[in-house]
């Protein structure tokens, strides 16, 4: 490989990073087909544009103050403001690709981690509050951690390994929704009736898109088109296919079934396990921290239903603890041979300790901010729907909408100076109407 | 008390509902339904197989009206429904023996009148 | 960034440029969804068939006369036959990448214009007379646009700014669309009965998929994978983002709904606006340009359903409008800082002007063309279909099809010689049926 | 282009095989649609989860036997055992990207190819000795093959032209469909009733998304950023036109009506078909290739369905054929101006001879290997579902699931225990509830 | 005049139509219902819930006939639809008071009448 | 013989299933429907225009049961299908000629009886 100028641009990091960046893009969309099909039809557009939603504000929130508060040279806690509203943010290389594809690329990590958590509250949060909370956690709870890791914070100076997200992005959601789940409470029909998934190949559409865009998230988070990326994307595609496996598996163990919602759920958990590890370990060991992810996260679904904590979409089991497993494992299976720094297999029983004080300080620090924050906008708009609305479904009240209509016994409303002149006049269309029709 | 059963082609049940309405009808149940009539059938083409659509879309409207009503929504219905190709559909009308409204648990004609029309006796 | 030979092929350069033209076909497909998800089921199938068909005749088209009318040298108005049948079209660089990489790469851009015109006459146009038309309109008004504006035409002479396309394909389509609508007249149905979308959820991810090809779309206009294209990739996360943002608080202001139908139609805006613009401003203009963009197009939707244009999906005013929206907010925003001619609000009113002009002559050529040429088909074939078509919807005429079925009251016509026979032998399966089944 | 070090990980080729793979990977969820949207809905997800699962185990047996099979040193008809598990497989230069990023692409083949025959035997195979079948199938059938053509087999020795796997993945999947269609026999309501493709769009979503991922296959298979690489994605946009167009035409010859599924249906084929082709032909000559291929593909299909080979979605028809038209016309129309070696256009009629040999190889080795182990697996698994399960759809008895639900009329089954304090303790839920809601 | 409603499973509805139609009874209507009755019951599992589904897929008929045609629609109907396992379904006959054609306005026998054969006075 | 349809709110559906298994009422077919009556309407918007949703999703529940069952029924049915609030829902009762069992044609009261307790003459 060519030497590079330190100080340059260089084009096939550009060119891969753009991609990486687009397909990070992609799994917001991809995710709100993972939770809506998930969800009853009457919630499905609500649920869905919980995800589009933070398309829109959260990278507005992230360009003019995220990043800076994530990325700005600052203090083991905090960045500073220096690049808030991207000043001095240009076209200036950072590494080897343009600063401002990095910020835009970090910027993709802070949408979906927000709009993940929206899935621990599906179907009963009113809309307004949710696009509050998340900008505000976006904030207030993301960017610290996301410094800490990944921007000279105090942990990534600890040395705790976090390739790609594993306690930045999904423990850090996951402690979030759990802490959701319990301030708004169940859903009103929780435990009492099936709420069943209206649409399982959307949650299959989801799970492929996921995994297409994770591709990015992780071999991206190399930040350059190396021997790293690639060895990140091969365990990005190694990881889930053993969770997979897996999963279907243990379904097949304790249902004699093997469920669709099972293996979607399997990859996504693959997944997230190998966010922190993808280029600090070696393909088989990215089997192993996908086969062994596997376990926890399934055993705690199996659990959960069987609780009153209404983690509706199951956040807390495959983020959550898919990301603490992953985290762990890193510190297990890291070996300097491949990347990363040695971990406990290689001896190095530290690394698997700092993993777990990583793991735990971000839980910590999640946990009490996000229930702080709900408290917070609790006050100002409060944050459960109704219980009518929960049984109409939160599409109509909330944005005025079904996902799927037939137009039958939907009567147009006509301004009523109109009406009569339109009423009167359909043969303004080009061709003669049937009698009445 | 009668339970008025009519098939009618979807794309004029806004226009029924509309009739409806201003006859004061308020109370109905509706379905979606395939019929098979008259009307000429549609073939279909799936890789080399070809299949015939025997039956249409349809809408049904089931209406429970007391004895006095029930030549008004008949008419309200033909007119409203009509297009005069074959397909318009049918109204079929069966006794019905007793009413119950759900929620009060009133029965018969008080069932089906309006709640706010039910002092007035209609 | 290392100096790269003018007549050689760039390998990081092909890499990024076959990754965008593969998501900018990808667009056509996500157009069919976004299309298709709109109107109602009944014609699902032949409103996505109109993007999908455009895959297959336009680029044939395109690769067998289109190209060289648009590319070839030529005057100020057309190009040349030179390149006619992909003649002397190979592998030599064309910039930095091979020549029909450059010319697949347009291609993609021909077809998703074509196909955006489908959505202002869904639901009662003949199949086949909208096939010719498209191919005949993309021959003979956006392969000279193209010319004008990118292949050394008059427009690109005169200083004109577009950078992806805000006119040659937005303005463009936009224009063909209205001129479309009422030359084919409104739906039958249309301002009498509520015409609701059938499918948002696939609005949603036709809006979703969209985002994803653009980025190819304007990112990979820069031709090469260098600091302009990372600014338009940039350009094009921030602005769309904006306009969603500003769709929502529109839609919230005006009905207290946010509407999921309203935010991909932000979304799509967004990505107009900022077409022309993605390599010439900053970050904070493209918010700027994405926020701005979403009010105009807004109040056009709310007002054109009360007239009696039948522009059915809104092309005229989210693409023909939001591409003129962003044209000449191009114009003002530009900056040489960023890459593109300084525009008004870097003190030069005449780019400002000069992209008023470009956005003019592209509406009047094409408004009269796609007259002309509508006005011509219908000579050989009725644009419209009939009443009784229309009523029934027109997948099962036009496909012999529908989009989702059940099976039940669908007999299966056997040639009468096999029926008997398959008939009285169905035992041919391995297992015993059961009787009567 | 620079000279590349022949010893290097080059960057731009790493960034564009890293894309690549993720491209090829996401053709298989785009092929569980393809396939998923064809079925009732009663087996839409057991038809989903077939491609699925293949993502799970077939990556898995790949990484830690097939790929050692295929490409290790070995002999003229089966590579070594030196990678298996991976062993000495790293981030070494296998050309110019690491080798375990070649190992990763080659897997993604492996997946679609044991996914492609699932097809076959759509609505009433077993889902575990499905799962078994693959995996043999891979190891034991598609393993040797790939090694035959791309991993210095006797077929690559001979000369055999398979650019990027019509020989290797499409007749070979083919001809198993063929088998497996056949073995398990027709299914019970096949000839008798009218089975209808239950979602359309879903095929068109598949097709669409099987386009874009196919980008990835062929221009990826150059193993490089380079001018092939081009040639190949240019030629893989236009073949599949061509054949969709071809499509249409005779669609509408046919039956007067351009079908949608016949759409999706020419998009395949032409894939198919320019796939040994992709870069050895001219741009032409892929149109050509295109249309040409579309013609006995059609045919076979409409002939196919009178017949009592219940091949269900027309793998053989789609695939095999396919594959075969276009592995014959590759030893046609292969020129050594664009990289191929002379073909029978060229003045070399023996090109066009040893694409037969490969052909009917292929297809003898994988028709025998295919029955032998259907059989085989029979022994331990019985392959088909039975009769009743095949009526009330494999969803529910496969799988435990239903791909649509409205929730009405299930009945959750709480354990007994926990249940009376549910019921009686709803108003867990923040909100007073509805009177007896 | 009576209306016959057969409720069926819905893989037998391909042959209860053609069976329907070989008796030359054309006027129908079907809707897609769901029914439980004595079949077993499915279970599904959902991340670790299990759901009985209580409810079986069926298709519902409606034929409005004249008196001479009860008899032959419910022997075909019997036949057509039978498999001899349980969930086999039900016929209900209920008698109708008026039947209307929407498209004529016509009443009673004529209205069931397949126009064609009206004259024949079947 | 009677049928007994009753128009009920989707959520109650499953309540009224569990009721009236209860009851050792285990025949009958449901099927989707929508209502129009005295709740509140919805009022939705898409792009520019406003649309008044002028029905509600029911769930019709269709009920053949023997005379001695009527009165049970219906009693299960408005306990578990009432909330109180606009738009409970009616029930219909209306009499039946006939009914048939299609898996063994037999008729009437056995054909509606559950085939284990029909030798109990229940
Ligand atoms: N005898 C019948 N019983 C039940 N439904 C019927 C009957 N005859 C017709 N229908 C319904 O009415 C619809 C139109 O009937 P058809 O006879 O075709 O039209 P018309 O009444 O205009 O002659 C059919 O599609 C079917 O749904
Ligand atoms: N009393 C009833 N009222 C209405 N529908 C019924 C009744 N009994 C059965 N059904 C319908 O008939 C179907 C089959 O009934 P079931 O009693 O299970 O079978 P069988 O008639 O073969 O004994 C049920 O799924 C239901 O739809
Ligand atoms: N006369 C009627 N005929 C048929 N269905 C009716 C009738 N009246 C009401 N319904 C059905 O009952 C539902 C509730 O009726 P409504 O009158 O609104 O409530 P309530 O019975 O509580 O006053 C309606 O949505 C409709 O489905």
């Amino acid at each position: 490989m060519e030497v590079a100028d330190p100080l340059a641009v260089e084009a096939a990091d550009t060119a891969w990073l753009i991609v990486a960046c687009a397909m990070v893009l992609l799994m917001t969309p991809a995710l709100a087909f993972f939770y809506g099909g998930l969800v009853r039809s009457k919630n499905a557009l609500n649920t869905m544009m919980m995800s589009f939603a933070a398309l829109g504000t959260v990278v507005v929130a992230w360009a003019i103050l995220g990043y800076s508060l994530a990325f700005a040279p600052g203090n083991a806690w905090l960045g500073g403001l220096e690049f808030a509203f991207l000043r001095g943010v240009g076209l200036e290389p950072q590494g080897s690709i343009p600063h401002l594809l990095f910020m835009a690329f970090q910027g993709t990590f802070a949408i979906i981690t927000a709009a993940l958590i929206s899935g621990a509250i599906a179907e009963r949060m009113r809309f307004g509050a949710y696009l509050l909370f998340i900008n505000l956690w976006m904030l207030a709870v993301y960017a610290p951690v996301c410094h800490w890791v990944w921007g000279d914070g105090w942990l990534a100076r600890l040395g705790a390994l976090d390739f790609a997200g594993g306690t930045v992005v999904h423990v850090n959601a996951g402690m979030a929704a759990i802490v959701a789940a319990m301030v708004l409470g169940p859903r009103r029909d929780y435990g009492r009736q099936a709420l069943l998934p209206h649409n399982v190949p959307f949650v299959l559409l989801g799970a492929g898109l996921l995994w297409f865009g994770w591709f990015g998230f992780n071999a991206g988070s190399a930040l350059a088109a190396d021997a790293t990326a690639a060895l990140a994307f091969v365990n990005t595609l190694l990881a889930p296919a053993a969770a997979l496996a897996a999963w279907m598996f243990l379904d097949r163990l304790s249902t004699r079934k093997m469920t669709a919602v099972g293996a979607a759920t399997g990859i996504v958990v693959g997944l997230v396990a190998i966010t922190p590890a993808a280029g600090f370990v070696g393909p088989m060991s990215a089997l192993a921290i996908g086969a062994l992810a596997a376990i926890p996260s399934y055993f705690a679904i199996m659990k959960r239903s069987k609780t009153r904590l209404d983690d509706s979409l199951e956040v807390a089991a495959a983020h959550g603890l898919g990301g603490m497993t992953g985290a762990v494992l890193t510190g297990i299976f890291a070996t300097a041979a491949w990347g990363g720094t040695d971990g406990l297999v290689a001896g190095n029983w530290k690394q698997a300790a700092m993993q777990v004080v990583a793991v735990l300080a971000v839980m910590a620090f999640s946990g009490v901010m996000s229930f702080a924050l709900l408290k917070a906008v609790n006050l100002v708009l409060p944050l459960r729907v109704s219980s009518r609305e929960e049984g109409t479904g939160l599409d109509v009240p909330m944005h005025g909408e079904e996902a799927y209509t037939h137009g039958e016994g939907a009567l147009l409303l006509i301004p009523s100076a109109a009406k009569t002149t339109q009423r009167s006049a359909p043969a303004a269309a080009h061709e003669p109407l049937e009698a009445g029709a | 008390m009668k339970l008025i059963t009519a098939i009618i082609r979807p794309e004029k049940l806004n226009d029924v509902l509309e009739a409806l309405f201003t006859a004061e009808i308020h109370g109905l149940t509706i379905s979606r339904a395939q019929g098979h009539g008259g009307e000429t059938e549609a073939v279909e083409t799936y890789r080399g197989t070809t299949v015939k659509m025997e039956l249409v879309e349809k809408v049904r409207i089931d209406i429970g009206v007391s004895e006095s009503f029930v030549e008004p929504t008949i008419s309200v219905l033909t007119r409203a429904a009509r297009t005069g190709e074959v397909g318009d559909g049918k109204i079929f009308v069966v006794p019905v023996e007793r009413v119950v409204r759900i929620r009060t648990g009133e029965e018969d004609q008080a069932a089906v009148t309006p709640a706010l029309l039910a002092g007035q006796g209609v």
